[in-house]
């Protein structure tokens, strides 16, 4: 059992929206909401519990003579976003419940049929991606296709996507795929093409990895995530602080004088 | 072959055309155009950018807790602390009542607690789900496990208090107590102030940046309520009850303090906007208010002492209950915040 | 029995293996039995009905019933790949909106009524006739015409050439209808 | 798709989609390909990632522009000016592939002295009959070919008829004695005319004229005509965004004229790839329900030149040589299909059965007798006229004319629902109460749901199996045609009299099977291969096909497609190469790319190494490679030609690649077979702001306006009402009139709601906020939209003057989880003189900030947008 992962590459990503579609037909979710944002062509704004694939549609001032593959200048970039599935996951962590467990494949998945809907993951999330269905109260997003990945199938978003933006495989040759991949883009000129991948932050890594032109943050990706288990030390620390000072001061005081209100 | 025909009125001058690229180069700077013409000024559009993110739409997702889940906090919170008063009391065997009054405080948190993480989760199934798993590196688990142990013991040595005070004591019954007095001692400490480490174990920048802070500040919170209630049940003469509260209110005042004194950017929400006037209510009420209340108390005469004491305790458990709301408040409007989840500087 | 409902609550597990609650001491009898909706189910190889580029689509279907349809990875056009329309083509099939019985209006009203389909498919074949019988011109000035003007027919770009094949065969060839159109006019 | 059709003798795209990724350049024109047909545009992407150059010429900024290396913005409905100056650049750089342009194309051949271009006229051609309103092309034709006044036995064009027709290659043309000039120097040779004729059309023109800066033009031209010669290729793709123009036929034309000069054509990597926008575009041409073809793009017989005599139709729609010399073997084979056991020879086969057209029977040229009243009955299948057809106001009104409606769809479409739900009622022009037609909407059948055949937009035909039963009463076309064909027959058959001969000789007896006796669709699709007769055994390839009634053929294009019984070639799966030979079946005899005798030089050899597809074996002494010969197996290349005096195919000899024309060359020049010229001209769009810069003449001179006072114009030039260019597009998240998507939730949410892009120019200009409403108004209608203020639509500068261009996807309607205004409401019905299209992608528009009115004054406003009061 190989451990695996999605390379998404916005430099191939004709910003279709399959993926949308693929993930929510193979899921069976609904769709949610008809709102017109106004935001590039994007519409369904983020990740959420009912979009577990949303893609980001960045413009720029276009100038003619260049399209968006010229290395000079990204005009209009799209990028398919999905829950990251981290090395490090915050949400895994949190999960009172042991609902949500690493597969064999090294995703984060939720069990449906555990969570109770504590809503503690969507706290935990550095990445915004988990959150709670309105209806029942339980948390979802991305399974990274679980069920099909257990008999061998691609997740539905990979399978359907049409330039092969979403990338499926090893995570490792996935990784070494990227590298060239980024030397290639370079060498093309696209010298904003860059890696995303927080090996170096508390998250240390994702599944879900991804190529980009520009700065993450235009593409609401957080520059270092950390996963909030890196503050449990000091929060744990100063829990037994206030547990000895309050054991002590409330020893103090009724040790003292207790007797003498009456 | 024909010449072509000027289009008359319709053909711009230069000046025109100058003002077409001084109004692209505004639009694609500031993403919104400002540029006086003979109408008005309008068409700003949203961008993406690294000053902006994508399109202003915060990173985080807020967190999904409605009025059940800060009211735990504020309950177990006082319940916590009304277990270690009670159980002290006893150890010390200052007072009988006290100790009886403490333990009913703990044994109706430890009821209504867990009621309310119900009804939060919609159905009582769901929160047995919670003890499926025992997970040290999860405040949640580990704030369930020990909610279990509280209530259990608090509701056990209430429970045996209840029947030798009715039947009689019988050494089985002693010993419950002793037990069940003990446990929501244990996890009584914990229960106090676990809530704190639960929040700020988080994404959250306004809840992780105060990690440190929370659990004490938490404590002090419940420790306030409890005294407070148990101030208001009759013991409002009790000097090591003034004591605690005194010492509450003084952390309070101090955390509040502290907060409104650094100017870090993750604070906003704790000083600006409705979360902000919530927070400072909060903490106004937990402490300057019966800190000087208890002062005056002590230098007044007994009847506007008795008097001054019982606000304290209002003031005090009130604040402990809107603090609490106020630091969910927060968190929500941190995690609305586009800006520093992405480590965008605010300007 | 007793025993084996310990063994299946993961805290035994975790006090057993030392385990952390993440891994699979955690997962449910569902999550580990856990298969996609396309297991055991039959397969029709079909092609997607939106545009022309003609990507190949996998229709799995169980009982009857349509389970879900994805590209066909063989295709050497789409390679299995589909875009967001031909990869919600579960959807146009069952979506609650669909038509399933025969809705008439008749002429003034103000609202449908639905009719048995033989009976519509008996009406409208009496419409039809009654309206060539009308307007079918067999000759004009004494030359061959064998033509009406006065029934049309517009469709049959996104229907399968067999479909064109009999609307042309009946309607132009059979009726003398010459007003036949579609989108691929070019 | 006479466009191709006259330029290399079949209207079907020349390649596959797979072979984009040889390319070495591609020019994506008239067409946003990632987003409108995404899947197909992997191909671009991989060639693109091998280093091709991809090349995207638009007037938006789309997500094609965002893939493409080169983006030039032009105005909307300047594609010849643009094109011909890509010939003119390529000629006067001497760019052209040489020895495929002397041995593959009519470069060489010489005009009549009595010729006259469009340069010596001011934007005509010489045979203009201004107050016939069309030409008369004699003038046309080569030096020394046959014609009216040398009385030849068949004059080189036919006066009426429709355009489709021309798909099959232009007119049947006596080929014979017709001079040439391999040198091309000769001054009226088809080289040195098209060099004269588009010397005008400069990089200075376009960016004059276009809006392309002359830098940005230069290096497209660049980078596009340097992928040519032996080993390089470069391919063309195209969709609407040609062909919906007043001069879309010849806007294609000059792409065609590019890629022959090139040597694209038949070669892998090279080609014009139209895309197609249905699932069968492609096929319902080919087995076609328009008016004017019979399936094969055999012509419909024309009331009173073709009435008389089955011989003279033969006579004058086949050639002496070349492929079309076996006319009457199709066309009595299709009559066998037919009629069966009626057609026989001294019936003339059938043919005085068949209905002759007199007229423009197209979808605008009846749905104008439909608003006239004339017509009492119509049939909607899988369509959405209320939508997606222009001057949707028109159409809508004219439904409520009619006596009867048949609406066949998945879904209640607004077409179906005109009589309570539109726009017309909300504005009180209609009321059920006054609407007479009577309305029957049957539920249809899915995709999944019935088997059939789709022929895609590379002409490959694919089957699809039934996997489940269609809900409720919906049922296939197939099964409602059968079935009312049964109770038809039925009527027929005691009916002696003449007029049902016919209809009660055809045949129609195809088994039924399953729960709902569906038709079994295989053996329609046994029938349209053809069998012999009265064996009945199934016929393998088109040369099996006899003209004395012993074969029967529904299609002879599509011959081979069923070879057997129980072997449907177009059901198999099993692909073995990139151009997928063992998945479905291309026509014609399976060649994936046509035409591919060209990939080879005169001598049988491949052009290079790298470009190599179909090659002359020596030993084995046949045609073979990587794709299936589009040739006489066995002809030797250097097997001369006797076109002069020769017949039939083999009268080509060994090195003429384009087998359906009759001197088995590409048409640079058409001699025949197109309305509006042998050579594409720049005409402006029907309503433009500018006057047309190079010639007198401002529109195309063939193109039809249809002015009434329900369909409108803008005067021309320049219409100060109407300052804006608008142009019309679809989104990749809906499909055409939103029937098949905006009722669909994952669909709908994606692109919920009508916008109009607009730059941030034009909205600071007018005060537009983005995210508000605005209304846009033609003279034909008015819609409102959510105005998206996008850096994407840019000012473009026409002559000294900034023209803004407003976008407007058209997907919206009156129905579905998402409606809005219908944008074809906006446009008028106009029609190309070739095939009868509309201009939707050029127009005038307005635009002011604010929602429309509603109700009754919505019709005010409607009505004095048209100059009238209310």
């Amino acid at each position: 059992m190989s451990v695996t992962a999605f390379l998404t590459d916005s430099t191939l990503c004709i910003g279709c929206k399959a993926c949308e579609v693929a993930c929510k037909e193979w899921n069976g979710i609904e769709g949610d909401g008809l709102d017109w944002s106004g935001f590039s062509y994007d519409n369904t704004g983020a990740v959420g519990a009912s979009t577990w694939r949303h893609v980001k549609f960045v413009e720029r001032a276009p100038v003619p003579g260049l399209g968006g593959n010229a290395g000079e200048q990204a005009s209009w970039t799209f990028s398919s976003d999905v829950c990251k599935h981290c090395e490090q996951a915050g949400c895994l962590e949190a999960c009172p419940t042991g609902s949500i467990v690493r597969t064999e494949f090294g995703g984060v998945f939720i069990q449906p049929d555990v969570c109770n809907g504590c809503g503690y993951c969507v706290t935990a999330c550095p990445f915004g991606v988990v959150a709670r269905n309105e209806q029942d109260g339980r948390a979802f997003k991305c399974t990274f296709c679980y069920d099909r990945q257990k008999v061998g199938l691609r997740p539905a978003c990979a399978k359907a996507c049409p330039t092969e933006s979403i990338q499926f495989g090893e995570i490792d040759e996935l990784r070494e795929k990227a590298r060239l991949r980024l030397e290639e883009l370079h060498r093309r000129g696209m010298d904003d093409a860059a890696f995303y991948d927080p090996t170096h932050t508390s998250v240390r890594g994702t599944h879900a990895m991804f190529i980009i032109r520009g700065d993450p943050r235009t593409y609401n990706l957080p520059p270092s995530p950390q996963v909030p288990t890196i503050y449990l030390k000091k929060g744990w620390r100063s829990s037994a602080l206030a547990a000895g000072l309050l054991l002590g001061g409330t020893l103090l005081a009724l040790l003292t004088d207790g007797r003498s209100g009456r | 072959m024909s010449d072509p025909v000027p289009l008359g009125d319709l053909v711009p001058g230069l000046e025109r055309e100058r003002r077409l690229a001084e109004i692209r180069r505004e639009a694609e700077r500031r993403g919104k155009l400002d540029v006086v013409g003979g109408r008005p000024p309008g068409a700003p559009f949203p961008q993406a950018t690294p000053e902006t993110g994508y399109y202003k739409i915060p990173l985080l997702k807020e967190p999904p807790w409605k009025w059940e889940i800060p009211l735990y906090f504020f309950v177990g919170g006082a319940a916590g602390a009304a277990a270690v008063v009670g159980a002290i009391a006893d150890y010390t065997g200052v007072d009988r009542k006290l100790v009886k009054h403490a333990r009913w405080i703990a044994a109706a948190g430890s009821v209504i607690s867990p009621v309310l993480l119900v009804a939060d989760l919609g159905r009582p199934a769901r929160f047995l789900a919670m003890l499926r798993v025992f997970k040290p590196q999860s405040p949640m688990s580990m704030g369930v496990w020990t909610l279990v142990g509280f209530s259990s013991g608090a509701a056990a040595a209430a429970f045996a208090g209840f029947l030798s005070d009715r039947y009689g004591p019988s050494l089985p019954l002693r010993w419950l107590e002793n037990a069940g007095q003990a446990a929501s001692l244990a996890f009584g400490l914990p229960f106090s102030n676990y809530t704190g480490v639960l929040i700020g174990a988080t994404a959250i920048p306004v809840w992780n940046r105060n990690v440190g802070d929370l659990p004490l500040h938490f404590a002090a919170s419940g420790l306030a309520a409890a005294v407070g209630m148990l101030e208001l049940m009759g013991h409002g003469k009790n000097r090591a009850l003034q004591a605690l509260g005194l010492g509450a209110g003084i952390f309070e005042s101090w955390e509040g303090l502290r907060i409104e004194g650094r100017s870090d950017p993750h604070l906003d929400p704790l000083k600006h906007g409705a979360s902000g006037w919530t927070t400072r209510t909060g903490g106004v009420l937990s402490g300057p208010v019966p800190t000087i209340l208890r002062l005056l108390s002590a230098l007044g005469g007994k009847r506007r002492s008795a008097s001054l004491r019982r606000w304290a305790a209002w003031s005090a458990i009130a604040g402990s209950l809107i603090t609490r709301f106020a630091w969910i408040r927060a968190g929500h409007a941190s995690a609305r915040d586009w800006k520093l989840p992405l480590e965008i500087r605010s300007e | 029995m007793l025993k084996d409902l310990l063994s299946r609550w993961p805290l035994i597990q975790q006090i057993q293996t030392g385990a952390d609650g993440t891994g699979p001491e955690a997962m449910s009898e569902r999550t580990r039995n856990l298969r996609p909706k396309t297991d055991g189910a039959e397969v029709a190889r079909s092609i997607c009905p939106y545009c022309g580029v003609g990507c190949g689509q996998l229709v799995f279907h169980k009982d009857g019933k349509l389970i879900s349809i994805e590209g066909d990875p063989e295709s050497p056009i789409s390679r299995g790949h589909l875009c967001p329309k031909g990869a919600d083509t579960y959807e146009l099939h069952t979506h609650p909106g669909r038509l399933t019985k025969v809705k008439y209006r008749r002429p003034y009203s103000r609202h449908w009524d639905q009719i048995e389909l033989e009976q519509a498919m008996d009406r409208v074949a009496e419409r039809l006739w009654e309206s060539r019988e009308r307007t079918f011109q067999e000759t004009c000035d004494g030359e061959t015409l064998m033509q009406t003007t006065a029934i049309a027919h517009l469709g049959g770009a996104t229907l399968d050439i067999e479909e064109n094949y009999l609307i042309r065969k009946l309607f132009t060839v059979g009726l003398g209808m010459v007003s036949i159109s579609n989108q691929a006019r070019i | 798709m006479p466009g191709l059709g006259t330029s290399f003798g079949r209207g079907g795209a020349t390649t596959a989609q797979q072979d984009l990724s040889n390319a070495d350049a591609i020019l994506i024109m008239g067409s946003s390909m990632a987003e409108n047909h995404p899947v197909g545009f992997q191909w671009v992407m991989e060639a693109r990632e091998k280093g091709a150059k991809v090349i995207h010429v638009d007037p938006r900024y789309t997500r094609t522009s965002a893939m493409a290396d080169i983006w030039l913005p032009l105005r909307a409905g300047t594609d010849i000016l643009f094109l011909g100056a890509l010939v003119n650049y390529v000629l006067e750089n001497n760019r052209e592939f040489r020895e495929y342009v002397v041995h593959y194309t009519n470069a060489s051949a010489i005009l009549r002295e009595d010729f006259r271009d469009t340069e010596d006229l001011d934007g005509l051609f010489s045979g203009w009959d201004a107050p016939k309103n069309k030409y008369s092309p004699e003038s046309w034709l080569y030096q020394g070919a046959p014609s009216k006044e040398t009385g030849g036995e068949k004059a080189g064009h036919s006066d009426v008829g429709g355009g489709h027709g021309k798909d099959r290659g232009g007119e049947a043309q006596d080929a014979s004695q017709f001079e040439s000039d391999p040198t091309l120097e000769h001054p009226r040779c088809v080289f040195q005319v098209l060099k004269r004729h588009f010397s005008r059309y400069t990089p200075e023109m376009v960016e004059r004229y276009c809006g392309v800066p002359e830098d940005v033009f230069l290096k497209a031209a660049d980078a596009f005509s340097s992928a040519s010669g032996p080993e390089r290729t470069a391919a063309i793709c195209y969709a609407v965004g040609w062909t919906q123009h007043s001069k879309g036929v010849q806007i294609i034309r000059t792409a065609s004229i590019l890629q022959l000069l090139l040597g694209n054509i038949g070669r892998p990597g090279g080609g014009i790839l139209a895309l197609r926008g249905h699932a069968s575009i492609q096929g319902s041409t080919d087995i076609p329900t328009l008016y004017d073809i019979l399936p094969g793009y055999l012509p419909m017989p024309l009331f009173e030149s073709d009435s008389h005599q089955l011989e003279d139709y033969i006579k004058k729609h086949s050639t002496r040589t070349g492929l079309w010399s076996k006319f009457d073997h199709y066309f009595v084979s299709l009559m066998k299909a037919y009629y069966g056991d009626g057609a026989a020879k001294d019936n003339d086969w059938g043919f005085h059965w068949l209905p002759r057209i007199t007229g423009d029977h197209s979808h605008f040229g009846y749905w104008l007798d439909m608003a006239d009243g004339k017509l009492e009955g119509l049939f909607v299948m899988g369509q959405n006229p209320a939508v997606g057809a222009s001057n949707g106001r028109l159409e809508r009104k004219a439904l409520a004319k009619l006596k009867w409606l048949v609406v066949r769809d998945m879904v209640e479409t607004e077409t179906a629902s005109f009589w309570y739900a539109s726009p017309e009622v909300e504005r009180g022009e209609l009321s059920p109460e006054t609407i007479g037609t009577e309305v029957f909407l049957f539920p249809a059948a899915g995709t999944a749901e019935k088997a059939g055949t789709f022929t895609n937009t590379q002409r490959l035909l694919q089957h699809r199996e039934k996997a489940v039963d269609p809900p409720g009463d919906a049922r296939s076309e197939a099964w409602f045609m059968y079935h009312l064909g049964r109770r038809i027959k039925e009527k027929a058959k005691n009916d002696a009299r003449s007029r049902n001969a016919g209809l009660r000789a055809l045949t129609w007896n195809y088994s039924v099977e399953g729960l709902h006796t569906e038709p079994k669709v295989d053996e329609i699709l046994e029938e349209i291969n053809g069998y012999t007769l009265p064996g009945r055994v199934q016929l393998t390839k088109i040369k099996e096909l006899r003209n004395d009634g012993s074969t029967a053929c529904g299609a002879w294009i599509y011959c081979g497609v069923f070879p057997e019984p129980g072997h449907n070639r177009a059901n198999e799966r099993n692909p073995r190469d990139l151009l997928g030979h063992g998945w479905g079946f291309s026509w014609p005899n399976d060649c994936r790319i046509i035409y591919n005798r060209a990939s080879a030089r005169p001598d049988g050899q491949p052009w290079s190494e790298r470009k190599k597809l179909v090659w002359w074996d020596e030993e084995k002494k046949e045609w073979t490679g990587l794709d299936n010969p589009d040739y006489e197996k066995n002809v030797a290349p250097d097997e001369p030609a006797n076109i002069h005096s020769g017949t039939g195919i083999k009268a080509l000899g060994g090195a003429k690649p384009f087998i359906l024309h009759p001197d088995g060359v590409g048409w640079i020049y058409v001699a025949s077979g197109l309305k509006d010229g042998p050579l594409p001209a720049h005409y402006e769009p029907l309503e433009s702001l500018f006057h047309n810069p190079l010639y007198r003449q401002q529109t195309n001179p063939g193109a039809q306006k249809k002015e009434r006072p329900d369909n409108p114009y803008a005067e021309s030039p320049g219409d100060p009402r109407f300052p804006y260019v608008l142009t019309t597009y679809r989104l990749t998240e809906h499909h055409t009139a939103g029937g098949m998507t905006r009722t669909l939730s994952h669909l709908a949410e994606l692109q919920p709601e009508l916008f109009t892009e607009i730059s941030p120019e034009l909205a600071a200009e007018l005060g537009l906020t983005h995210g508000d409403w605005a209304t846009i108004t033609t003279p034909r209608g008015l819609v409102e939209a959510r105005v998206m203020v996008t850096p994407r639509m840019r000012p473009v500068r026409i002559d000294g003057r900034v023209l803004h261009q407003v976008g407007l996807p058209y997907h919206w309607g009156y129905r579905g989880q998402v409606t809005g205004d219908i944008v074809n409401d906006l446009l008028a019905i106009s029609e190309e003189p070739n095939v009868r299209i509309m201009e939707t992608k050029a127009l005038v528009c307005n635009l002011v900030p604010g929602r429309r009115a509603r109700g009754s004054a919505a019709r005010q406003q409607l009505d004095a947008q048209l100059g009238r009061t209310a």
